[in-house]
């Protein structure tokens, strides 16, 4: 049972939360110009790394809140968390690899 | 009742055990009675009693007798108690003896004695491991009968024949310092992290504290007993407040972030039913740090016959001795690389026993404890290897020969010698289950021969400590200074600090270096004669191994999925580490390149109930009723589940089948005055100046015009464009709304606009509160319903031009503050009076006293189901499924051409959501009117004679209808709305039901009723 | 609203008809009791605002901002339900009045001003064995130090979500949806049975 | 295709039987050849496979017997059959929802019936019987939906009644009254178990056999691409291994390997836990599944009760979960099955499924040619091995999906066409 580290209530047990994938995909400000594969790519295209990765949580049966957490999706250490609109940590991940379809 | 033949009498100096004489227990095995006394475990009391033949191996059905002393028993396993209170493959060196404990044999038939099964041991040429993946293939139809006769084979106990008597619980604990392991190491660490004051759990397997210390007569702390000091300390950490002492708790599972699970047995020892009493309580541990005091588990010696009853653990045999004062035979011998080996042969001569010999693996053993054996006169064969054990239900003795300097042969011809208990000890290993299920790192030490603690899987998120035996420390001495030192820096960690206590003199017996032979050889190569048992409750042997890795099956975990060693009920206890040794001396490599295989919990067999706790029966799941819930009862309403609700399905009247009960409610709905509870729809108040906007985001038509005190019907999408739900929403004010959602909408539709109001559009000035359990609602339709509401509301103008369709009027009903919709979800003339939940029942009472005269009839979900389908609306999560579109409900009409965007928009956009033959809704009338189609009945074009055949759809709604005077239906079918007219085919199983492709309505098709 | 002038019918709280006869051992451990008659208003706005003003002159309480805190005022506690939400607990029943008093003082402040009245019901849970029977079902943790009176929490009451406080020593409210009171009702008297329990009249 | 070097024929296996056991009886066992060769990986190959499970070593299979392609590589990262093969609790059934669906898995299950004889490695296919439960009127309506289409896609299939059910599985709790009672349920004769290590050391025989090299503790770390785009080849920890055709077929691990290759895919790596109890005797012979519950559970021939439960919510590689899962397992375990309550969990543990938005796995071509992907299979992997295996096999052999592969490309995200197997998306009303 993870601790994950909600930014107002701190740590709590991950029972508490709902999870929300990758963090910092945006919903396109136009969407009538996205193309199918942009659509596509925002409603379906996440990241799924192995090691550091940008998530978000929100604190659904506590202060019902969203907020993004750096956790190591494969050693589950919990490297940092914070509220949405703060700047992303620097993890070294290139940026989204687009589909060339 | 048999004497105890077995009973040593108490020694002068050592004691007699922590026994209490003075209080026998009768308890009876596969029949027979026999007692033992207070103190005693089912195995030790056995043993007292000369019971050594305690089960059956699991495939050759060969004789076992009790191996152990504690979890890692392989052999004596018990089936508990008859009844609902049975419980199977119970370690009989784990269970307390208490009085009128009925306790049975298992895997055997007819008796323990005489077991058919045995047959599999002579046959046992024919069953290497992993022999079944090589025959049972032929006849292919033959499989399932082979197999039935496996399965009966197969298994251990028995399940109980009923459901479980007693209960179980859960308790959350978050101590400062959690120490696992209450032997030297763990209390000296309890000891030293309590007096700082920090919150302490100590928890521990075993009744007592003190771990291994109850079994050594050969140690003194502080110039006492071992048994003075584990005393003392107890004594002082019980007078701790924050310490909180978990005797009978096995910390069995390890997960992340230092959240580990612990079973505390409350009353199993005591063998009656406890009232109020848990029978076990699952602790849920979130602990800030972790010491690992769990000790170490001895190492059986891999020789022929190896697992004749009377061969155990040296520990074992000691143990009993010690701690029971049970001689586990009268004439034992040792077979030992390892120092300790002597300390049994020590306990058992000076408690009058008969030491046949000391065979000792090593050619020149020296030290303190192999003098003293000397002085004894008990003759010790140094580099002499145990060559074979012979006897049938019981040990009666063992060959034994020099071996060659190397140990890998014989130097000379074997001898015999006879005993009638083997006390062997191939060495020891740490117990790092725990450590391993943390994801910490092992390491292979080669001074010890086991695997040790190396690293700390996450030091920052799940700080932890491994002290004493489980960290490979040989000593008491070591382990009490390491324990004080743990338990001391975790202490500090977590804030709370106090002087360091002075470490106890420890005086022990020393030990010199040990030699590990991971098979002794004997005569015959392995696997050319009897059986060296490596795995003794899954019957693997040193052979199996070997045709293992020659079959090409390498890795450790291959080898332990193919053999099945370690995957009993012990999970590898005593077999693991000798199974990795013969494994890499078979590939010619060393242990640590071998590996490991993963750790998993539990540490031991854990109770299933347990874990269940009091989340059973009645609060398995909450059940969440409405405030006239209690008037529904009593006026004999049959309920139907949605999601965690218990909404009214039917009110039958004495006598009626669910279908006239729904025929009436619905005739009275239309012609007289229905009332339907309709408290559980989803309410969210919408607050904010930019409320409107956001509802033009959300829903697909527009709102930013809606009027004051007006409604609006919407459709809300996911951005896939799929349909996810709908709902009415009330303009309160400028910036106010009420909106509803389905009843298993509401908590999704909140978190789905909390969300995008978070993280996509925190611009905009909106708040959302949920008010879904605020208002009780009673809904009223059908003719006579305004006059009803006229009786009871004089401040609101309720004729149709003040009070029009799709608005809403604040006023008083039946006395009560009060807000009317005209929402009509069943076409007819509809007000929808929302009340403060306190008054829900008030209000329901009124209306039905004063809408008697009127027929006023409550009606259910079926008949509103059945009502809203005559006038074609559709209901979100019935008529769709989550990859619907508003195109393919027919409700173009709701999609606004002119918004640049809204939540749903791009995605209607895409090519699978734009193609013609989607399927699409229709209404489907049967030929026969009075035919009903089941609800997922599939619609076919062209029909086969025999499946398979292509099919269009399914009906997502079909009822009777009593007011159409016919069966209706709707459907989404392929390409349904260019089919209207069509003929169309509904194959169900043993008939087939003509339809026709209608317009989706069926009744007032203009809407005339709605204004009534 | 239309005014109250008229006599009101009976009024119902959520656990009206579950709670059962109020009595049980007097060295009961736990002792349970329903508190009926209090407005709970949710209040939500920006707390660094001029929103907080308007709230602790119509209240008299000032508004928390510490996560998980409650402040006591005369008769009134605020609760923190997060950075720009509170429940507002007061034993003045009247809550259509409160709540007509802070709309009128915040008109021109983005808020949100709803009562919940009836859309909590509120249990005492108190006694020597409240924070045993508590832990049973309760993950966070419950000791002096870390959870003080006047600390508050949201979480899973067993399969219940609620709101927890600490009122005092040995005492604690709970605010849970209607709709869930019967169920954690029951799951307290069956949680309360090894210390023994009491119902107190509500 | 590179003419496949030099190489004999492949090396001709001892047929496994009762007398094979008894002749290798006399020589106490010694006789035996290994399984699979375990050979060092050679430069280059025709086809290699990424992923040594059991859908990996199928496709390897398949293309060696049916499409006649001899120079074949399977890279496993770690052991064959240590992912989702070895974690799994096991089920097979083809009684899924939408047609697409129900053809791929009926098409597995065909080829479940004739595999132990096929590969001589007897995979103790057990066609005992699956039953899906449903606990509520909603439910019993989704039901009906799903026992009609698989009635006319011509699979066996059959409605029970709670009494029926009862006497399927004696030890069920049918209760009207319990919180979640059982209204009914299908029930496939034809599905069942198996015995999941078998299907992979089998078919590792068997293409061994057809000359497959199997080659394990050789992780992919990246992929090679010609100037024009075509894929030349991986990256291993093993060095360069050069290839015309790269079929992936790595489950859980799936994401990492596509943004190795610079593509993204709608796939989460979610934690899925079961356990077993103690071997006991047989108690229960049916697979008995409850979705309201989030519960399945069957009884090995060892003995043991396999339990399975619903994925963690959050991302994981570590193939573990949450105790809470397994925690609300085991009591509803214990609601529907009375007498689990006083036997004992001996193991639990965690796979890493890769689950698709609509719960349909994804075999298809990529952005890059000759780079083929299969997987997306979530909770469903098991019971589609042989059927996955058969139709990628064809996918690679032929550079384009059959019929029954072509509703699973990865297009179908773009273009919005969904086989959406959650089952109805909300609660009705």
């Amino acid at each position: 049972m993870q601790l994950v580290p909600c930014p107002w209530c701190g740590p709590r047990d991950d029972a508490e939360f709902h999870y929300g994938a990758e963090a910092h995909v945006a919903r396109p400000s136009v969407p009538a110009d996205c193309s199918d594969a942009e659509w596509e790519a925002y409603l379906y295209l996440r990241r799924n790394t192995k090691g550091p990765f940008a998530e978000r949580w929100n604190h659904a049966h506590g202060c019902r809140r969203w907020f993004n957490v750096i956790r190591d999706t494969y050693t589950h250490e919990v490297l940092a968390s914070y509220k949405p609109g703060e700047a992303k940590p620097d993890i070294g991940e290139t940026d989204r690899a687009q589909k060339d379809a | 009742m048999n004497r105890q033949t077995n009973r040593f009498a108490p020694h002068p100096t050592l004691g007699g055990g922590r026994i209490d004489r003075s209080s026998p227990i009768g308890f009876s095995f596969d029949g027979q009675r026999y007692s033992g006394y207070a103190g005693d475990t089912l195995a030790s009391a056995l043993l007292a009693n000369d019971v050594h033949l305690v089960g059956r191996s699991f495939k050759y059905h060969r004789p076992r007798g009790i191996l152990g002393l504690g979890a890692e028993e392989p052999n004596a396993l018990i089936q508990l108690a008859r009844g609902n209170r049975s419980e199977p493959n119970l370690r009989a060196t784990q269970i307390e003896l208490f009085d009128g404990l009925d306790a049975a044999s298992q895997n055997r038939w007819p008796s323990l004695k005489y077991d058919v099964g045995a047959v599999n041991s002579a046959l046992h040429r024919l069953f290497p491991a992993g022999f079944y993946y090589k025959t049972f293939m032929w006849p292919a139809s033959m499989w399932m009968t082979y197999e039935e006769v496996i399965r009966n084979a197969a298994g251990l106990g028995k399940a109980p024949e009923g459901p479980d008597p007693d209960r179980y619980e859960h308790m959350h604990a978050h101590p400062d310092v959690l120490i696992v392991g209450a032997g030297p190491a763990g209390l000296a660490a309890a000891l030293a992290a309590g007096r700082t004051g920090a919150r302490v759990v100590l928890a521990d397997e075993q009744a007592e504290f003190g771990g291994s210390l109850l079994c050594e007569d050969d140690i003194a702390i502080d110039g006492k007993p071992a048994a003075d000091w584990v005393a003392a300390v107890v004594a002082e950490l019980a007078s701790m407040p924050e310490v909180t002492l978990l005797p009978r708790t096995c910390v069995h599972g390890y997960y992340d972030h230092n959240y580990l699970l612990a079973a505390e047995r409350v009353t199993d020892h005591i063998g009656a039913v406890v009232p109020n009493t848990p029978r076990q309580r699952l602790w849920k541990i979130r602990a800030r740090q972790v010491v690992l005091a769990t000790g170490m588990l001895e190492r059986p010696l891999v020789f022929r016959d190896n697992d004749r009853p009377g061969i155990m653990l040296s520990t074992a045999a000691r143990g009993y001795a010690v701690r029971y004062g049970v001689a586990a035979g009268r004439k034992p011998l040792i077979v030992t690389g390892h120092d300790d080996g002597y300390r049994t042969a020590l306990a058992y001569a000076a408690r009058g026993a008969q030491v046949v010999a000391v065979v000792d693996l090593r050619p020149e053993p020296k030290g303190p404890l192999v003098e003293a054996v000397r002085q004894k006169g008990i003759d010790i064969l140094a580099g002499y290897s145990a060559t074979g054990a012979f006897g049938g239900h019981r040990v009666e003795g063992v060959d034994v020969a020099v071996m060659t300097p190397d140990g890998s042969g014989l130097a000379r011809a074997t001898r015999r010698i006879g005993c009638d208990l083997v006390a062997m000890c191939g060495g020891f290993n740490p117990t790092v289950h725990l450590f391993s299920q943390s994801r910490g790192k092992l390491r292979w030490d080669d001074g010890l021969d086991a695997f040790v603690p190396d690293r700390i899987h996450d030091p920052v998120g799940a700080p932890q400590a491994s002290v004493g035996g489980a960290a490979g420390t040989q000593t008491i001495t070591a382990a009490v200074k390491d324990g004080i030192k743990a338990g001391l820096e975790a202490a500090r960690a977590t804030g709370s600090t106090a002087r360091q206590p002075a470490a106890p003199k420890v005086e022990e017996p020393g030990s010199g270096e040990h030699r590990t032979l991971w098979v002794l050889p004997s005569e015959k190569p392995v696997g050319h004669q009897g059986k060296h048992f490596v795995d003794f409750q899954n019957d693997v042997t040193a052979a199996d191994l070997g045709l293992a890795a020659r079959e090409g099956y390498r890795s450790i975990e291959h080898v332990k999925r193919y053999t099945t060693t370690g995957m009993g009920t012990d999970q590898g206890k005593t077999s693991n580490i000798n199974a990795l040794g013969i494994v890499a001396a078979t590939l010619g490599t060393d242990i640590p390149s071998v590996g490991t295989t993963t750790f998993r919990p539990p540490y031991t067999p854990t109770t299933i109930g347990v874990y269940g706790g009091r989340n059973i029966g009645k609060l398995f799941d909450p059940v969440r009723t409405t405030a006239m819930d209690a008037w529904h009862r009593a006026n004999g309403a049959k309920f139907e589940h949605v999601g965690q609700w218990m909404r009214p399905w039917y009110y039958p009247k004495a006598g009626e089948t669910m279908r006239q009960a729904v025929d009436r409610e619905c005739l009275a709905a239309r012609n007289a005055v229905g009332i339907l509870d309709a408290s559980t729809l989803g309410k969210i108040d919408v607050r904010g100046k930019d409320a409107a906007e956001f509802l033009n985001r959300a829903y697909t038509n527009a709102w930013l015009k809606l009027g004051i005190g007006k409604c609006r019907y919407g459709l809300m999408l996911k951005d896939s464009g799929f349909v996810m739900d709908d709902g009415v929403t009330t303009r309160l004010a400028e910036d106010h709304f009420h909106m509803t959602t389905t009843t298993g909408g509401a908590a999704a539709v909140l978190g789905h606009l909390e969300e995008h109001l978070q993280t996509e559009w925190p611009d905009l000035e909106v708040y959302l509160t949920s008010v879904t359990e605020q208002w009780a609602v009673a809904s009223i339709c059908g003719p006579k319903c305004r006059d009803l509401l006229a009786e009871l509301c004089d401040d609101i103008d309720l004729a149709n031009e003040a009070f029009p369709f799709m608005s809403m009027k604040e006023g008083t009903v039946a006395g009560i503050p009060a807000r009317v919709f005209r929402i009509s979800f069943t076409g007819e003339l509809s007000f929808e009076i929302n009340v403060p939940r306190r008054y829900g029942s008030a209000l329901w009472n009124a209306l039905m006293a004063a809408g008697e005269k009127h027929g006023i009839t409550p009606y259910g979900t079926e008949s509103m189901h059945v009502l809203r389908a005559e006038r074609g609306f559709v209901i979100v999560g019935q008529e769709t499924d989550g990859s619907v579109t508003p195109t393919d409900l027919g409700m173009d009409w709701i999609v606004s051409k002119t918004k640049t965007d809204f939540i749903g928009k791009r995605g209607l956009s895409r090519p699978d959501l734009m193609l013609s033959d989607r399927k699409q809704l229709v209404g489907l009338l049967t030929e026969d009117p009075t035919e009903v189609l089941p609800e997922g009945a599939q619609i076919v074009a062209q029909l086969k004679p025999q499946p398979p055949m292509v099919m269009l759809g399914h009906v997502t709604s079909s009822y009777y209808s009593a007011n159409c005077g016919r069966s209706i239906a709707m459907a989404l079918i392929k390409g349904g709305h260019g089919r209207k007219g069509e003929t169309l085919s509904v194959p169900l199983a043993g008939k087939t039901v003509r339809v026709t492709v209608t317009d989706p309505i069926f009744f007032d098709p203009e809407g005339s009723r709605r204004d009534g | 609203m239309a005014d109250a002038a008229r006599k009101l019918p009976e009024a119902r709280s959520p656990l009206a008809g579950h709670t059962g006869p109020a009595g049980g051992p007097h060295h009961a451990g736990l002792v349970l009791r329903e508190a009926t008659g209090l407005s709970l208003i949710n209040l939500r706005g920006e707390a660094g605002k001029s929103f907080a003003g308007h709230v602790e002159t119509v209240l008299g309480a000032a508004l928390p901002t510490k996560p998980n805190t409650a402040t006591q005022g005369d008769g009134v506690s605020l609760i923190w339900l997060g950075p720009d939400e509170w429940l507002a607990v007061s034993e003045d029943g009247d809550s259509g009045a409160l709540c007509a008093r802070l709309e009128e003082a915040m008109t021109r402040v983005h808020h949100a001003v709803v009562d919940l009245s009836d859309n909590y019901a509120v249990i005492e849970v108190s006694g020597h064995a409240a924070r045993w029977v508590l832990a049973k079902g309760w993950p966070q943790d419950l000791h002096p130090t870390v959870f003080k009176t006047g600390a508050c929490s949201q979480g899973m009451l067993a399969h219940a979500q609620i709101v927890l406080e600490r009122t005092d020593e040995d005492a604690y409210r709970l605010f849970v949806r209607p709709s869930f009171a019967a169920y954690l009702w029951d799951w307290l008297v069956d949680a309360g049975a090894d210390a023994g329990v009491r119902i107190a009249p509500s | 295709m590179a003419a496949s070097a030099g190489r004999l024929g492949p090396t001709t296996k001892q047929r496994y039987s009762i007398f094979a056991l008894a002749r290798n009886a006399l020589g106490y066992h010694e006789g035996w050849q290994q399984a699979w060769r375990s050979p060092e990986p050679k430069k280059a190959y025709d086809v290699v496979i990424v992923g040594g499970g059991g859908h990996g070593l199928t496709t390897a299979y398949y293309l060696a017997k049916l499409h006649g392609v001899r120079n074949i590589a399977v890279l496993e990262k770690g052991w064959i059959g240590g992912g989702n093969t070895g974690r799994n609790t096991t089920i097979i059934r083809s009684g899924y929802l939408w047609d697409e669906s129900i053809k791929l898995y009926e098409h597995a299950l065909k080829l479940w019936e004739g595999m132990s004889q096929e590969i001589n490695f007897n995979v103790m296919f057990s066609q005992r019987g699956v039953i899906n439960l449903a606990h509520s009127e909603h439910e019993w309506r989704e039901m009906r939906r799903r026992y009609e289409a698989i009635r006319l896609n011509g699979v066996d299939i059959e409605l029970v009644l709670p009494d029926e059910i009862k006497r399927l599985v004696p030890i069920i709790n049918i209760d009207p009254n319990i919180r979640y009672p059982v209204k009914g349920g299908i029930l496939q004769k034809r599905g069942g178990t198996a015995r999941h290590d078998a299907v992979a050391w089998g078919y590792a025989r068997a293409a061994d056999e057809l000359g497959v090299d199997i080659i394990q503790n050789c992780e992919v770390t990246g992929f090679e691409r010609a100037p024009a785009g075509h894929i030349v080849g991986v990256q291993t920890t093993r060095g360069f291994i050069a290839a015309n055709k790269v079929g992936c077929v790595p489950a859980g691990h799936s994401g990492v390997l596509a943004e190795m290759a610079g593509f993204m895919l709608p796939i989460q790596a979610r934690p899925l836990q079961a356990l077993v109890s103690e071997p006991i005797k047989p108690c229960i012979d049916k697979v008995v599944m409850s979705n309201a519950v989030h519960m399945y559970i069957s009884q090995s021939d060892k003995g043991e009760l396999v339990l399975g439960a619903g994925t963690d919510s959050y991302n994981s590689y570590a193939q573990r979960g949450s105790p809470n899962h397994p925690e609300h397992l085991m009591a509803a375990t214990v609601e529907l099955y009375p007498i689990t309550s006083r036997l004992r969990m001996l193991r639990q543990w965690g796979g890493i499924v890769d689950t698709c938005p609509d719960a349909s796995p994804i075999i298809s071509k990529t952005p890059i040619p000759g780079l083929y992907f299969n997987c997306g299979w979530g909770t469903g992997g098991f019971k589609a091995t042989p059927g996955s295996g058969h139709v990628f096999a064809d996918l690679i052999a032929h550079d384009r999906p059959n019929a029954l592969a072509a509703p699973f490309s990865l297009d179908r995200f773009r273009t919005g066409y969904l086989v959406d197997e959650h089952g109805a998306a909300g609660v009705a009303h």
